[in-house]
């Protein structure tokens, strides 16, 4: 059975998505990683940010491994600048 | 420790700011920090900057900031206004203040603050272009 | 390098000093520093203290600090207010203003300036201590 | 021929010596250093504390084997404690 996981996206990520919101489909046991993988698959404009790209998973930030469940809420978004 | 932590859209008055801070014979230090939007990025000048935040996120990241300071010096207070959305040149996008009995530790705090701010609360700016006519464009990314 | 150096017996408004700031899209940083007179020196309380200056030479020494400031720094501008004679605690005995372009050279000149200043400046201070029926008394030398 | 030399306390060398201001005659070619031992001559109390004594000659601090020279002013004062 797969999981439905709501993806964020912020700051110029939403430009490059074309929205702030959008679901992805992962197998159960998927992880934070697989969730990201996804959205490249999505839209592979992205992808190439890949290492610089910020995960969270609610309001913390998550690790790769880490194993997502249902009614996650993951964002992504590039690096911080605030001040 | 005293914790304030103001995102607004307002202009930041920095007097009023002053005129409220908690009074007392505790702090021997108060150390604030203003952040000005400058008028030039990448050498090019610009109207200024436009902040967005993943609010929820930022305010919880903050928290667990203002957790570590409480944890690792005497700090009396924190408080901190960030500007959301659009900051001219010359304005203050950022205000902190510091409030501890020495000042080293005031300085520390307020510095590691504002350090680790930029480095895991989730606030973005983009630039505001100088349009002619004097509409403010928007660019891609500003600088880290 | 834009400076400032008030010895002053006036309280320090430290909203007008705010407001009397540069304006400008070319300092990205403002570091200000107020010292408070605390309520206790060595744990006893005390009713605050009494500042006094060898005053052309504090002038002349926070030159040179200034000098060195300005070689080291791109700092645009300093503001340096300290009050002289009696200050009760709680009040404000010294307030320093940097503007820099970024905040890690505003911070760093600031706290040399302090650090540095506590060195080399004629300035001394001695103790007021609690007195009754409201008079403050004079003690001997107050903690370095 | 002796050098009248200026001498000013500061802070509570001023109680120590009981003035803000005094005379002290070392001989030509004397330095900061035999102003200093003079006015300690006279007011033995701040001898003890040398170590911790500052000098000025005029508004710059001074080192002990600086020749003074007539019209020099010479100031003794506790470590500073501004802020």
């Amino acid at each position: 059975m797969n999981l439905c996981i709501r993806v964020h996206f912020w700051s110029f990520y939403r430009e490059m998505t074309g929205t702030a919101l959008a679901e992805v489909e992962v197998p159960e046991g998927a992880t934070v990683s697989d969730v990201v993988s996804a959205v490249h698959e999505r839209w592979p404009a992205l992808a190439p940010l890949r290492a610089s790209t910020l995960v969270a998973v609610g309001v913390d930030y998550a690790e790769g491994g880490q194993p997502v469940r249902a009614g996650d809420e993951v964002s992504l978004f590039p690096p911080v600048q605030g001040g | 420790m005293h914790r304030e932590l103001i995102l607004t859209e307002e202009p930041i008055d920095e007097r009023a700011w002053v005129a409220s801070r908690a009074g007392g014979v505790t702090h021997g230090a108060v150390v604030t920090f203003s952040g000005v939007v400058r008028g030039s990025e990448h050498g090019q000048p610009i109207a200024g900057l436009e902040y967005t935040a993943f609010e929820a996120m930022a305010r919880h990241q903050f928290g667990l900031l203002l957790d570590r300071v409480a944890a690792r010096w005497p700090v009396e207070s924190v408080r901190l206004v960030h500007r959301m959305g659009p900051v001219s040149a010359g304005d203050v996008s950022l205000w902190v203040e510091v409030l501890a009995p020495h000042r080293a530790e005031a300085f520390a705090a307020c510095q590691m603050l504002i350090d680790e701010m930029k480095r895991v609360v989730p606030i973005w700016k983009r630039v505001m272009e100088r349009g002619n006519g004097g509409s403010a464009g928007r660019s891609n990314q500003s600088e880290p």
